[in-house]
């Protein structure tokens, strides 16, 4: 366990009270839309109505004759500079603004640029296209099918197919399913989804003629990935692009890819010479920016009577829109997702995804999970349940029957990943006790015989975040290490720089807890700068959980290098060896001898006015981590639920949320990220969901049908911690910001199909609307 | 947003009657209010708008329809409509049928059959609900249209065709839908009437779409 | 979004209203909370050439028994009958609907006028207006009128309000002693239209028989719908279960719901089953204290 | 382009005027024409509240409010809440509490907070999630929110201030 310090220093454990809010609840905060600049002007996309459609023509002259436009770019002027298309994050190109064809509906078409946003709104409608309807594929099952669209006439290969990727053993994985005594099987889909965060998505792009630099204001979660995309998209020196991310309103993967807004603003700036604002609107944002999840999956375990799991085989498709714009790293088509035999102790598994090409938007981003983990996690917790019912086992036993046992840490998962350390039935054991869970069984069977419906769901989710070690993870080719930069001032105040950027995850707090851990100087005195492509470090931005495991780290390896800078200036001024000195946290003292000590704050003076001969003048340090392994958090998550029989409303009575996710920078802030995260996985099995109708219409592509939970909807979270540190992290931390996204949408809908166990229900898709529960209790006449 | 509504109604009038007046605009051209043919493009396609008024809103429909087949021998009629908003915000597309039957008392039974689809903005708020109303406006078109067809029964051709608006058949009063619409006057020898089953369907989608806009509060 | 150009005048008295509505026709709307009107024109879907804002307009608050009336100023906001003392106390059934309209910050803007005024199935003042037997008061070109509400739903999104009649008031018959009613809701979360509600106003008889009852349908139809069979099956007998249940069955029978995001047709129309059977039940419960 | 209109507010205590367009929203008059920007936009279909500002004592949502008809009334905008140079109980609840995390909902929460303890000074948890209901949050879960609202309740409670 590590050393606390002292509330004043507010290193690791301290609930220190976030540095941001201050700036956020006067108002003074700064988000993209809030960016002013002499001379700005607003640009606004055009954008296509139909889902697949040959464009004919697109006529500009009524929309330029209008007074206050300057410019509308279409997908024919972005060719000639060869800007049409973009690459994705992900092996694939991209439509910036459409030329011969349109592939969904909402796709941009043109953008037009006006002096404020009335009048480009204004002439947005008088910009004419002619289309050509084409037929529409919305059903990723029938993508393959002979008689289906080719949608992407631009690819050598003609066909909707993306990729096949699979992993694991097949043959053995089949042998053990032959002989497999008990089977159990579960088709599920996790329906596509979409993050909204409350900020939409925008940019200020501002190219100076005099300067030849772009300054471009950005909703990103990764400035600097972005600022190299856009040199070797754009053509411009990548000294000559400066990517700020101000203030974020929230990104959970939303905020990772680029988007032909952001394209087309820096377009329209180099060609007006003037500042250009885009900021989406809500239903632009739901309909064309990276959508999450989609996939059909298919798993089966096979077990033996005394439930013992053996096996686990998972077919998966993957509809990825008409673009496979997923961001994740580049040697995993299907992301992470073959975490999927999850905290339990497989011998066999084999797991397959082929992905697909649709007339929706693209995308396949990480809605608040590492990449597709959300989807593995649920899958798996779904079908041990499913199990669990096959043997009549209950759901708890079972998992604590199966999970790894903690002296198996490290632990190699038959799909290759290698666990760093885990306590599973810890984290069960203390959800069950504070859940009451023996009560709750007896109370449900005392419900069930008066007819009434209650549901008791467990979770108990394995999480694999903070990509990642170099050797595996890169993102469109650059390696996903991350990195931190200290300047310890003469006065013994600080600044940290992270080539992260918090969207609301408090690093500004966090991260200046983890200096003050290492380096003593209290957190107040340490101000933490992320997001200033300029200034800050070089990194590969926050999402996937993975800013505490890799930019953490390298803000605690920074801060020992001035440490052990700090520990020589200390011997000279001190006149004693290096070694008979010893640290505590803000000091160097001379072992035994009482009252002999320098402060890391005259440490650091001297470090300006009073250097030791033949030693570097300054007290500043550099880290890029590459972390050996990636961090895996887990937990385990019980919901209660009630259910009214006459309207199918589910009513979650409590939620239990036990999560481990190691050693802990700042408890109010985890308690918060876990609290977010189960609202997102509440709204996921219930409400949010975005579909499409037979036409390739966007259903859910609005706040008034997309849903998401307000105070209303919500219920009181249950939390409480294990902690079971990383033994390959320097301060031994996890990543917390997604596990309660991750683990969560397993125990909703485990809550409510358990309270229609009885009837023979066995799985239900999210999300769990009242109408869906109420047809099932119809079809069985629970209701007349 | 697609929808399939199929109507079959019997008429004591014999078939050839009927048909002479399925297959002549004029007759029917009251039978749907505010549709508007503006050009012939040849004997079987035309050019037609409208321009719907439904609460607070107004959309203006470019549209061009197509006789597929107009076979008097068989008494069989199909035609394709397409109307797209003007605004470029979307566009709703039918095909119609038509079919009459001899009866054995002389009579004669109208099968017809509307596939409509919407699409663009109308269909992301609309939902589902474009259904019930297509049944109802395409409803109001077979009730007016039987309406005419008995008052057409015996008597003599009005010498001047009615114009879309002026039409001598007054709205049933329980028209499920007070569509306003512009009227313009209707160029006499130009086919309207499966125009206007098609903007009738149209018009039902849009006035759907705003069932599920408005509402919660005002 | 950003709404499409109008212009905008704010008149001071109904007369000055009434004559700038007829002056500028169907190219002007009436404002007056602007919670649905104004939507509509961000999305560019609703482009009124003239904005006439009744707001500005004394004498049109106000919520006051008079003359064996409530009455209810066309300009009350939904806030304001929710935290009215008086709603709360002698007319649950409309504290009942206020509170679920929309949500809060909506409700300090949306009027109960404009709630009927745009004669929207999915608007939930209708259904209950329908159960109290209310009337709407309109001023207009020829003077001041009185619309029963069973007359003011003509068709979807259609009243009977002439185009240059401004709502100016509406009335509910004060209830006698032994009434009741409640309206129940269901709605996917706070702010959504229902996928269906209901609306139940008892008057009972010491003996315990119901003298009257209204029964109203939210969502469930072109427009909003008086259930008068379920009413018919109830007047003059006694409330119990199963009586209950009949009517619901009645009420399910007479909802015409299609389907849509909210769920199907079948759905919608157990869900008026179900909280007809509730609505009772609460009307009941009310009418008896 | 309709003609334009001259405007006059009471925001946050200061006389504004300004000719305006009759369209223009007044969410849009308070960023970009007074320029105030802690009134946040969220959504096109007033659902999400994030522009929730106070017009004469209630909160509204000021996406769906044309500034003409603020015109003569008095505003009340995040900028405006703090008490000579001291935070309001509900921004230091809201800090105490950790009640915000990205901060874009925060103005609008903490507003609508506001009007709900002027109508009801010590509301229960069932009430003020009532109140906020208008309100959406996609960070926190309203948990943390709820208790910075009834640590403020409790605080001007204690020192017998008003909202």
């Amino acid at each position: 366990m590590i050393a606390k310090t002292s509330p004043e220093i507010g290193g690791l454990g301290h609930s220190v009270k976030r540095k941001e809010d201050l700036r956020l609840i006067q108002g003074k905060g700064n988000f993209v839309d809030d960016v002013r600049l002499a001379g700005m002007v607003y640009g606004q996309a055009v954008r296509s109505p139909f889902a697949h459609a040959r464009i004919r023509s697109v006529n500009v002259e009524n929309a330029l004759a209008l007074p206050g436009v300057l410019a509308v770019i279409t997908g024919k002027d972005l060719e000639k500079a060869g800007l049409a298309w973009m690459p994705t994050l992900f092996h694939d190109r991209q439509m910036v603004l459409a030329v011969d064809k349109v592939l969904f509906q909402s796709q941009e078409v043109a953008f037009v640029v006006a002096e404020d946003r009335y009048t480009a709104a204004d002439a947005a409608e008088l910009v004419e296209v002619e289309y050509e309807e084409l037929p529409v594929l919305v059903d990723p099952h029938r993508a393959l099918d002979p008689d289906s669209p080719i949608l992407r006439e631009d690819r050598e290969e003609k066909t909707n197919h993306i990729f096949h990727w699979e992993v694991g053993d097949r043959e053995a994985t089949d042998r053990t399913f032959q002989q497999a005594e008990v089977r159990a099987q579960v088709n599920a889909i996790f329906q596509r989804c979409h993050p909204a965060p409350l900020e939409t998505c925008g940019c200020v792009a501002d190219y100076n003629t005099g300067t030849g630099r772009l300054t471009l204001w950005l909703t990103s979660q990764a400035p600097h990935a972005h600022r190299t995309l856009f040199a070797i998209v754009g053509g411009i020196p990548e000294n000559n692009i400066r990517v700020i991310s101000p203030d974020i309103g929230g990104g959970f993967g939303n905020k990772v890819p680029i988007y032909p807004g952001y394209v087309c603003a820096v377009v329209a700036s180099l060609k007006l010479g003037r500042p250009v604002k885009w900021i989406e609107t809500r239903s632009e944002n739901l309909q064309s920016t990276g959508f999450a999840r989609d996939y059909h999956m298919t798993a089966e375990i096979a077990a033996g009577r005394d439930g013992r799991v053996k096996a686990l085989r998972v077919k998966t498709l993957a509809d990825h829109g008409a673009f496979n714009a997923a961001a994740q790293p580049s040697k995993f088509p299907a992301g992470l997702f073959s975490v999927c035999t999850g905290s339990y102790d497989f011998q066999k598994a084999f797991c397959e995804v082929d992905g697909v090409y649709t007339n929706k938007a693209p995308g396949g981003i990480a809605y608040r999970c590492s990449f597709r983990v959300t989807e593995a996690a649920y899958l798996i917790e779904r079908a041990m349940d499913v199990l669990a019912q096959e043997l009549k086992a209950d759901p708890a036993e079972l998992r604590l029957k199966n999970f790894i046992p903690p002296d198996r840490f490290p632990y190699q998962s038959p799909l290759g990943w290698s666990y760093d350390s885990g306590n599973y039935a810890a984290a069960m054991n203390r959800a069950l006790e504070m859940a009451g869970y023996q009560e709750l069984r007896k109370e449900q069977a005392a419900k069930r015989a008066k007819g009434e419906l209650m549901g008791i769901g467990i979770s108990s989710f394995t999480e694999i975040v903070g990509a990642g070690p170099a050797h595996t993870f890169d993102i469109a080719g650059i390696k996903m290490f991350d990195s931190c930069e200290i300047r310890v001032h003469p006065t013994g105040k600080a600044i940290a720089r992270f080539g992260t950027k918090s969207q609301g995850q408090g690093h500004e707090t966090a991260f200046g807890q983890i200096v003050a851990q290492e380096l003593g100087i209290p957190v107040a005195d340490i101000t933490v700068e992320e997001g200033d492509t300029d200034t800050a470090p070089y990194g590969l931005g926050t999402y996937a959980s993975r800013s505490t495991p890799t930019a953490g780290a390298a803000g605690a390896m920074a801060a020992r290098k001035i440490r052990d800078k700090a520990k020589k200036i200390a011997a000279f001024l001190l006149e004693a060896s290096e070694e008979d000195l010893e640290w505590e946290p803000g000091r160097f003292s001379v072992k035994g001898v009482p009252g002999k000590s320098k402060t890391i704050q005259e440490i650091a003076f001297a470090a300006y006015t009073n250097i030791p001969p033949g030693l570097e003048a300054g007290l500043e340090a550099v880290h890029y981590y590459d972390p050996p392994n990636l961090t895996f958090p887990f937990g385990t998550y019980i919901c209660v639920v009630d259910i009214d029989k006459g309207t199918g409303e589910t009513k979650v009575r409590r939620f239990i949320a036990v999560d481990d996710c190691g050693n802990i920078i700042n408890p109010m802030i985890v308690d918060g990220q876990i609290h977010g995260g189960l609202t997102e996985g509440l709204g996921i099995a219930f409400m949010q969901l975005i579909s499409y109708d037979e036409s390739g219409n966007v259903q859910g592509g609005n706040f008034m049908d997309y849903l998401v939970p307000t105070a209303m909807e919500t219920p009181h979270w249950e939390t409480d911690k294990t902690c079971t540190p990383s033994p390959h992290h320097p301060f031994g931390a996890k990543g917390v910001g997604e596990s309660p996204n991750v683990g969560s949408p397993a125990a909703f809908v485990n809550a409510v199909v358990d309270a229609l166990a009885h009837l023979g229900v066995k799985h239900i898709d999210m999300p769990l609307t009242p109408w869906k529960v109420w047809q099932i209790l119809k079809q069985k006449g629970v209701v007349d | 947003m697609a929808v399939r509504i199929e109507k079959t109604f019997q008429v004591q009038e014999p078939i050839d009657q009927v048909w002479k007046l399925l297959s002549d605009p004029r007759n029917v051209a009251g039978c749907v209010p505010g549709a508007r043919i503006t050009e012939a493009v040849d004997e079987r396609t035309f050019k037609g708008s409208v321009s719907v008024k439904v609460g607070p809103s107004v959309t203006d429909y470019k549209g061009e329809v197509r006789f597929e087949r107009l076979d008097a021998a068989a008494h069989e009629m199909e035609l394709v409509g397409k109307g797209q908003d003007v605004k470029g915000r979307g566009s709703a597309s039918m095909k119609m049928t038509g079919r009459l039957r001899s009866l054995p008392d002389g009579g004669t039974e109208v099968a017809t059959v509307a596939e409509v689809n919407v699409i663009g903005i109308l269909a992301q708020f609309g939902g589902r609900m474009i259904n019930d109303v297509s049944d109802v406006m395409f409803g109001e078109f077979t009730k007016r249209f039987q309406k005419r067809l008995q008052e057409s029964a015996g008597a003599v051709k009005p010498a001047v065709a009615p114009a879309a608006g002026q039409d001598p058949v007054a709205p049933t009063p329980a028209a499920p839908v007070a569509v306003e619409t512009t009227a313009p006057e209707q160029p006499p020898a130009e086919p309207v009437n499966a125009a206007a089953v098609f903007f009738a369907a149209l018009r039902a989608a849009i006035r759907r779409f705003f069932h599920r806009l408005l509402g919660g509060s005002a | 979004m950003i709404p499409p150009s109008f212009e905008y005048v704010r008149p001071t008295t109904i007369s000055e209203a009434i004559a700038l509505l007829e002056q500028h026709g169907e190219d002007a709307k009436v404002l007056s909370g602007g919670q649905s009107l104004i939507p509509m024109m961000k999305l560019r879907l609703a482009r009124p050439a003239w904005i006439v804002d009744i707001n500005a307009i004394p004498g049109l608050g106000g919520i006051r028994e008079e003359g064996g009336f409530l009455q209810i100023g066309g300009l009350v906001r939904e806030a304001d009958i929710e935290t009215s003392e008086l709603i709360r106390t002698r007319y649950p059934i409309l504290h009942d609907t206020a509170r679920v309209i929309a949500d809060p910050l909506v409700r300090n803007l949306a009027t109960a006028g404009g709630n009927l005024a745009h004669g929207d199935p999915a608007n939930d003042h209708p259904a209950t207006m329908l159960a109290l037997r209310a009337e709407v008061v309109a001023a207009g070109p020829k003077g001041e009128r009185s619309i029963a509400i069973d007359d003011f739903f003509v068709s979807i999104f259609t009243t009977a309000l002439e185009p240059a009649e401004i709502l100016t008031q509406i009335r509910i018959p004060i209830p006698p002693t032994g009434s009741g009613g409640a309206y129940f809701k269901l709605e996917r979360k706070v702010g959504d239209f229902a996928t269906a509600g209901v609306a139940a106003q008892l008057t009972m008889d010491a003996n315990g028989t119901c003298r009257q009852v209204g029964i109203g349908l939210t969502n469930v139809g072109p427009t909003p719908i008086r259930a008068r069979k379920a009413e018919e099956a109830l007047r003059g007998k006694k409330l119990d279960e199963a009586a209950a249940g009949r009517a619901a069955q009645l009420a399910a029978d007479e909802s015409q719901p299609s389907s849509d995001l909210r769920g199907p047709e079948e759905y919608k129309r157990g869900l008026v089953k179900e909280l007809t059977r509730r609505a009772l039940v609460r009307a009941l419960e009310r009418a008896r204290r | 382009m309709a003609k334009t209109q001259r405007v006059h507010v009471k925001l946050n205590g200061q006389e504004r005027e300004a000719e305006i367009e009759p369209r223009l929203l007044l969410a849009h008059f308070i960023r970009d024409v007074l320029g105030l920007t802690g009134t946040h936009l969220g959504c096109d279909t007033s659902n999400c509240g994030a522009c929730t500002v106070i017009l004469d004592g209630r909160p509204i949502k000021s996406c769906t409010f044309f500034a003409v008809q603020a015109d003569g009334r008095e505003l009340l905008t995040i900028e405006g809440m703090m008490r000579d140079g001291k935070l309001h109980p509900l921004q230091q609840g809201f800090h105490e509490e950790h009640g915000l995390q990205c901060g874009f909902c925060t103005p609008g929460m903490i507003l609508s907070a506001y009007a709900l303890l002027r109508g009801n000074p010590s509301p229960s948890e069932e009430e003020i999630r009532w109140g906020i209901s208008g309100n959406m949050c996609r960070c926190t879960g309203y948990q943390n929110i709820v208790k910075a609202i009834q640590n403020a309740a409790a605080k001007m409670q204690q020192e017998g201030v008003a909202a």
